[in-house]
């Protein structure tokens, strides 16, 4: 079989699950909670993925990363009830937005490494949060904005549960795609060898500079675009929903499913957000078993659920993820 | 005038408050490089430890800070054989040199930070406990134009007992060598003989004792003990921490007062709900220019 | 043509002067070797070359185009590929992707091409990486992690990704140290084989077997000045480098 | 051979799911110099790590003056005497080279510091310098020095001469020998395996995680096969 | 057996404000089981989800109880936040939603579905401005919490007491759960004003009352019936003395209504007085249960809005509440003080 059409197969394969299995399973059930679930757990997905790249791929520990999605969200917010745009426009310009404050806030701080720069974007994300909580002309501070319209796009009401997971899914997907080959093509080594050994990086001919800045741009712009779904999708948002807790989350999703993997980060997200929902019943003692499992899947699987050698080799070998030598069919994967 | 030094004196407490908990944070990031995030959790619980024992017993201060010691000191080595210690385990280099390895530990820990917060909700409620007014140490004493209380000096003499004790130990005897050397190389401490369990065990129980005291003196300071109080000062320790230099425990100090002076004195100039943006900001431009923490060393060279 | 040209290059550290207004001309196409007694300066000099530390005075050019003062990954690109002292790879990266990325810096190769596969890019790095492995005989092990490399595959490993950077002056510091005496002949062989590629070489060792068996000139360093510059024989008769460096018992 | 004073049977050794040393035999005579050479990848650091108690032995005994110290820590493996200058020389770069010896040093850190000192003039001029910004050769004397300063009964020398000029090497080698008339036994793994040869009693062969040879270092230093893998073909 | 209703609460019963989602629960299961023992012909049941106040958590449990076809009304969610992003999809499942502490001042006007018994500061502003110029205070220092609430406290007070010729020398907002209200302090005293009026809840307010002391800083504080609890006495011991507040309950008051509730509460919390958040909770699900009543037998979603719009002079511990055409609730307020560690309720 060869790698072009295992791909295929395999795109096609999950393209189907997300597409078609899930959304008749969720029409089955006929609740829209496990919709919401659904939604909000790509949200995360896409979230997550969007961090993999600057803490997994290039080991910038990023501890302000909500704050890029509150940017997105305020930006699709605010283009929507005050410019009446819809969410054709408002996806791609929130993510924008907030790939724009992320390359301005990154230009001071590219020197710095290692902890100092997760400070530094702690700081940052509690900055962005400050002014989402203050800057009240604009933001509605803590009030917060509501965008009465709902889901609409080209005439079309996607308000219903089915229309809206599936602009969310095809968002995540396509956005997950991209960010999928960043991190397993020549881009994500480069990205990786950021991580590993900046200054030897440097003597490769590799500008650690610009990388650092890119890396943050793009993963800025994708929590943007996540940020811009939240928006559309809960109809309303405010501050606390971008707070230094939720940076934690996303980055706990990442840990957990293994530093450095994107199917790894995909899977976090779905477990820390499903596992909170699962546990309801446990009532006042849900949080504290989310807190045990999340210890002992750092404890028993510390490179995470899907460590980044698994999943380089198979985002490689089976996504064809691989570049080639010409004429040769070498593959170019980890085993 | 006045209103100024008032300011001042304000901020020069309040950074006195991040800069009790910050010390036994950078002790303990010394020797691990590892941010530990249950640090604000040991504090939280020094501070219910302590009333729990005022409340029942009410004994001297004195006697309530030595209960706090023993159950931070407790708290600690517990820590450390939970969340730390399975993940020495691997020794090889790959793992060494990972940073999943290390992110693991901040992991594991804010892991715990979260099982800590939610049992102390659950058994205490998320409410403020209300701290017996004979505990606290609020009295306001008259300096002139200012202001200040009777906490603010015995914090004032703790934090510095602290960090004078810690400066000594590291700089002077023995452990503090090998506690240096352990943050510095861990192999290598190995093959010069330190115990690197016992050394990590150690400052993970003094570095607890230092923060559950800080925790029970912060609390009954401000008279307001509840599950999450650790949160918003234990962020203000870390980053007190990051700007002094990482490793340096005075360089920790310096930088806590001086955000606390920075906090009173923007509520001062512009508005309270602006100063943690100048704090922040503060932050940033330090880094701009002190890449490394204003008592950062430099980057190994090539 | 000269390739390479140090004059005057001075770096200070506080009071400490680790090179002092050293000057000295790699020709293209030339092997040189640096020697001289630990902490003369040697790595410093190549430091400031490849531009990871700034000159304290003096002027570097490469090409004909002054470099100092220039980024290090400019300097890279404009073709100086380095290995170091102490091993620096990529220890949680397969051997291929630490040696691709040697390919990818010179490249300079952005996000958006990365998109899509097989595209020019994409092969002309795999292309290079392959090649590169296969030059030091580690395309076998191309999938293993770098951390699980001995130590002398780790210096081919490096050896490999400044190769692939396809560099016209080759920086070497040490290569042959932790290598026995026949792993050592097989280095020298490797390298003046790439000489016999074109590949112009300028190399730090401590093995004056290996340097009197490659090396055309030597350049020996002193507390930081240069203290001898010339053939191999001429040098080590030279009585300031046997006194310095060399010891009276001279290495077979 | 003299009543060893370390003895290794059967070592087995595995690093993840891989087996890096099969059953290996080796011993080292009280106040001997055993010098064990073998390529790149033989496993030789594997093997001194495990002595010094860093890696965990799979299986097997390791004997230090007649007490097994298999998976013993490695602190209680230096107290009782046994010291190693290891690959990659592990110093504390952010220290200062005093700060570094003193570690090393323990109690005894005055007397013996002098002696170190002596031994390596370069690193007087620079005990308060930060070790990491030592020249390589600088910090492999600091490495030697350091093990040095517990007064070992036994020094294991990962590759010492590793990146020293041939002058130090010549002193480094000198000193072995110096270390070794004060009745301190060493085990040496060497790439230099001609300078290593010329000092040691006894040598051993390693080969993918065995012992290929062994013998008396006069006898392997005119043995074919070392000269022709080891000693670049010419004794 | 009897037919079973069900409604749903959204509340946080974990996390940061979990003690008044707490509150809000054992309120709740006062009324309730007072309800369910009156030998009505059916039963109520009410689902508890635990919002944590977190935005997320509370539109999946607006799913859930929307997905839940027994549930005809919902109760919550404490912060506006968390409500209103509920309500988008309560708006469009069409669910009545009754918050007892929403005070967003577009929450109401979301769609016809959202109702709240909480004053909101567009009544209890006017109030405390009239009553603070009434005791003769013309210039006044304001500060309020962060919050949708605060900034309607703020703005609804000072536009009032403007108005009546007082003046505002000092507004300022702090960003709730402030550790140390000094620097405000020194900052309020520098403008000395004639009295502070204040928008915080009572841990916050416990804490500027004991800072305050401290700075030893004089001028009388004026809160409003959010600051009205119990702990807060509690935690601020001699320090909270003379500080003014409006409420619409008192447990002091003698209706038996109100004792009877405050016995109740009692027994269920170690014999701590009700504050204003338990009581308006339980009004808010009395009132919710009497739509329900009224929409019965088969109480539809739509029934019970209709009757919940319905609602009039409903007699509560908070007082009577009568849903406007709005939907906003018109209360009565009480003017008190803290004297001798008590609230008493003042002419003045
Ligand atoms: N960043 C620095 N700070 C202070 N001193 C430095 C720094 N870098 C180098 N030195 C000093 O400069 C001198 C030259 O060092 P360098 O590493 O260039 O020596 P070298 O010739 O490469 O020696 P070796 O052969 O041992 O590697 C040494 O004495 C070293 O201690
Ligand atoms: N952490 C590890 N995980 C897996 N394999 C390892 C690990 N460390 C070492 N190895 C393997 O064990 C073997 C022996 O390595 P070792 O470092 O002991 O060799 P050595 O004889 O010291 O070589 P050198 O002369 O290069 O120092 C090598 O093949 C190496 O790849
Ligand atoms: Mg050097
Ligand atoms: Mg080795």
């Amino acid at each position: 079989m060869s790698d072009r059409f295992r791909a295929r197969l395999i795109a096609i394969g999950f393209l189907a699950l997300v597409f078609v299995a899930a959304p008749a399973a969720l029409t089955a059930f006929g609740k829209s909670y496990y919709w919401q679930v659904a939604d909000l757990a790509l949200i995360f997905a896409l979230l997550a993925g969007s961090m993999h790249l600057v803490t997994g791929v290039a080991g910038l520990l990023q501890l302000g990363h909500a704050a890029f999605y509150g940017v997105g969200a305020y930006a699709a917010a605010l283009l929507a009830t005050k410019a009446g745009l819809s969410l054709a426009f408002t996806l791609p310009l929130a993510g924008l937005s907030a790939a724009t404050i992320a390359v301005l806030v990154a230009l001071p701080t590219m020197r710095l490494v290692s902890i100092y720069f997760a400070v530094a974007t702690l700081a940052i994300g509690q900055m962005l949060y400050l002014i989402m909580l203050n800057w009240v002309e604009v933001t509605k501070g803590p009030n917060g904005i509501m965008l009465f319209s709902g889901m609409k796009f080209a005439g079309l009401d996607l308000s219903r549960p089915l229309p809206t997971y599936l602009v969310v899914a095809a968002t995540v997907c396509v956005s997950l795609f991209v960010l999928h080959r960043l991190s397993h093509s020549y881009y994500g080594n480069a990205l990786r060898a950021l991580r590993e050994d900046d200054q030897c990086a440097d003597a490769m001919g590799v500008d650690t500079v610009r990388l650092k800045i890119e890396a943050f741009g793009v993963s800025g712009f994708f929590a943007g675009v996540a940020g811009a779904l939240w928006a559309h999708t809960a109809g309303f948002i405010s501050p606390p929903d971008f707070s230094f807790q939720t940076s934690i989350l996303i980055l706990a999703m990442v840990v957990v499913g293994g530093l450095g993997s994107l199917p790894g980060a995909v899977l976090g997200a779905f477990i820390l957000i499903l596992l909170p929902e699962a546990l309801r019943p446990f009532g006042d003692f849900r949080n504290i078993a989310v807190g045990v499992v999340l210890f002992a899947s750092i404890l028993f699987v510390p490179k995470g659920l899907i460590g980044e050698v698994s999943a380089l080799d198979f985002a490689r070998r089976q996504l064809a993820g691989a570049w080639r030598r010409d004429g040769a069919g070498a593959e170019i994967g980890w085993r | 005038m006045d209103f100024y030094l008032q300011q001042l004196a304000i901020g020069l407490s309040v950074g006195m408050t991040y800069a009790l908990i910050a010390i036994g944070f950078t002790l303990i990031f010394g020797v691990l490089n590892v941010v530990n995030f249950a640090h604000g959790e040991v504090y939280t619980i020094g501070a219910f430890a302590g009333l729990l024992v005022v409340t029942t017993f009410a004994p001297p201060l004195l006697a309530v800070l030595l209960a706090v010691l023993a159950v931070g000191a407790f708290v600690g080595v517990g820590l450390e054989r939970l969340a730390f210690r399975p993940f020495r385990r691997f020794s090889d280099e790959a793992s060494l040199k990972s940073r999943a390895m290390r992110e693991s530990t901040l992991m594991s820990s804010l892991a715990l930070s979260i099982i800590a917060r939610e049992a102390l909700e659950i058994a205490f409620g998320s409410r403020f406990q209300s701290v017996p007014v004979a505990a606290m140490i609020n009295q306001p004493i008259a300096l002139g134009p200012v202001t200040i209380t009777n906490g603010d000096l015995i914090i004032l003499g703790v934090a510095a007992l602290m960090l004078i004790g810690l400066q000594y130990v590291l700089r002077h005897t023995q452990v503090g060598l090998s506690i240096r050397a352990v943050s510095n190389n861990p192999l290598g401490a190995k093959y010069v003989g330190v115990d690197v369990d016992r050394t990590i065990v150690w400052t993970f129980a003094v570095g607890s004792m230092l923060g559950a005291v800080a925790g029970v003196l912060v609390g009954f300071y401000y008279g307001a003990i509840f599950a999450n109080m650790g949160f918003t000062p234990g962020v203000k320790a870390f980053v007190a921490m990051v700007m002094g230099g990482l490793s340096s425990i005075p360089g920790a100090v310096v930088c806590a007062l001086l955000l606390g002076v920075c906090e009173s004195l923007s509520t001062a100039f512009v508005s309270s709900v602006w100063s943690d943006m100048v704090a922040y900001g503060f932050l940033i431009v330090t880094l701009i220019f002190f890449p490394r923490g204003i008592f950062g060393g430099a980057r190994e060279r090539v | 043509m000269t390739l390479l040209q140090v004059q005057g290059a001075t770096r200070r550290f506080g009071g400490l002067i680790a090179v002092d207004n050293v000057s000295m001309d790699v020709a293209a196409g030339e092997i040189v070797g640096v020697i001289g007694p630990n902490g003369a300066g040697k790595t410093t000099l190549f430091n400031l070359i490849s531009g990871f530390t700034p000159l304290s005075g003096g002027e570097i050019r490469f090409d004909g185009a002054r470099i100092d003062g220039e980024k290090t990954f400019a300097i890279a690109r404009k073709g100086v590929g380095r290995t170091f002292q102490n091993l620096r790879i990529f220890p949680n990266m397969s051997l291929f992707d630490n040696v691709s990325v040697g390919a990818i810096g010179m490249l300079g190769a952005g996000p958006l091409s990365s998109l899509r596969r097989d595209t020019k890019v994409a092969t002309e790095i795999a292309e290079r990486t392959w090649t590169a492995l296969e030059r030091v005989d580690l395309a076998r092990e191309a999938h293993t992690l770098a951390a699980n490399l001995s130590y002398g595959k780790r210096k081919y490993l490096e050896i490999a990704r400044a190769l692939a950077m396809a560099p016209k002056l080759l920086i070497l510091d040490e290569p042959a140290a932790g290598l026995n005496d026949s792993e050592t002949h097989t280095l020298a062989a490797f390298i003046r084989d790439l000489h016999a590629g074109g590949m112009t070489v300028l190399l730090v060792e401590h093995n004056m077997a290996l340097v009197m068996s490659i090396c055309r000139r030597v350049v020996v360093l002193a507390s930081g000045r240069k203290i001898a510059d010339g053939a191999p024989d001429a040098v080590r008769a030279d009585p300031l480098v046997l006194e310095s460096y060399l010891g009276v018992e001279e290495e077979a | 051979m003299s009543a060893p004073i370390l003895s290794i049977s059967g070592l087995r050794v595995k690093m993840g799911a891989q087996e890096i040393l099969h059953g290996l035999d080796l011993a080292c005579g009280k106040g001997e110099i055993v010098a064990v050479l073998g390529a790149n990848g033989a496993g030789k650091t594997t093997l001194m790590r495990t002595i010094s108690g860093v890696y965990r032995a799979g299986a097997g005994a390791i004997r230090f003056e007649g007490e097994d110290i298999a998976n013993a820590r490695s602190h209680d493996i230096v107290r009782k005497g046994l010291l190693q200058a290891p690959e990659g020389r592990q110093i504390f770069s952010n220290m200062t080279v005093r700060e570094n010896l003193v570690l090393g040093g323990g109690a005894l850190r005055g007397a013996e510091m002098d002696r170190v000192l002596e031994l390596f003039p370069q690193l007087r001029d620079r005990l308060s310098q930060i070790a990491g910004s030592l020249s390589g050769g600088e910090q492999q004397m600091l490495c030697i020095g350091r093990a040095l300063m517990q007064r070992p009964r036994m020094l294991l020398l990962d590759e010492p001469s590793l990146g020293l000029a041939p002058k130090i090497v010549q002193l480094i080698f000198n000193l072995v020998t110096r270390i070794r008339e004060q009745g301190v036994s060493i085990l040496i793994v060497e790439q230099n395996a001609r300078a290593a040869l010329k000092v040691a009693d006894h040598a051993a062969v390693m080969e993918g995680g065995r012992i290929g040879l062994s013998g008396r270092a006069s006898e392997l230093a005119s043995d074919p096969r070392v000269v022709e893998l080891y000693l670049g073909g010419h004794a | 057996d009897k037919p079973v209703v069900k409604l749903g609460y959204q509340l946080p019963l974990t996390g940061n404000t979990a003690q008044y989602g707490q509150d809000f629960r054992t309120a709740a299961e006062i009324a309730l089981a007072r309800f369910n023992s009156a030998g009505k012909p059916f039963k109520v049941e009410i689902v508890f989800e635990d919002s944590r106040s977190d935005a997320k958590e509370g539109v999946a449990i607006a799913r859930k109880f929307v997905d839940d076809k027994a549930i005809v009304g919902v109760l919550g969610d404490f912060t506006s936040g968390v409500s209103m992003a509920s309500a988008q999809v309560y708006k469009e499942a069409g669910m009545p939603q009754l918050s007892q502490t929403a005070s967003h001042p577009d929450y109401a006007k979301i769609s016809p579905w959202q109702f709240r018994n909480i004053t909101t500061q567009a009544q209890e502003g006017p109030y405390n401005a009239d009553w603070m110029k009434a005791r003769g205070y013309k210039k006044v220092a304001i500060i309020a919490e962060q919050t949708d609430w605060g900034q309607t406290v703020v703005s609804n007070f000072a536009d009032e007491f403007k108005k009546a010729g007082g003046q505002v020398v000092f507004s300022e907002f702090f960003n709730r759960g402030l550790a140390d209200f000094r620097p405000l302090i020194a900052k309020i005293a520098r403008e000395k004003p004639d009295a502070i009026y204040t928008g915080f809840f009572y841990e916050d307010a416990a804490q500027f009352l004991k800072q305050m002391k401290q700075l030893g800083v004089t001028i009388p504080v004026h809160s409003t019936s959010a600051a009205y609890n119990q702990q807060l006495i509690q935690l601020a011991g001699a320090d909270a003395e003379g500080m003014h507040l409006t409420a619409t309950f008192l447990p002091s008051n003698p209706d038996p209504k109100v004792q009877d509730f405050v016995t109740a509460w009692k027994a269920k919390s170690n014999g701590v007085d009700p504050g204003q958040f338990p009581a308006q909770a339980f009004d808010a699900v009395n009132i919710m249960l009497a739509a329900v009543e009224r929409a019965s037998p088969n109480p539809t979603r739509e029934k019970v809005r209709d009757e919940l719009a319905k609602t009039k002079a409903f007699p509560g511990v908070t007082g009577e509440t009568t849903f406007g055409p709005d939907r906003e609730p018109a209360k009565k307020l009480a003017k008190t003080v803290v004297r001798n560690g008590q609230f008493v309720a003042v002419e003045n």
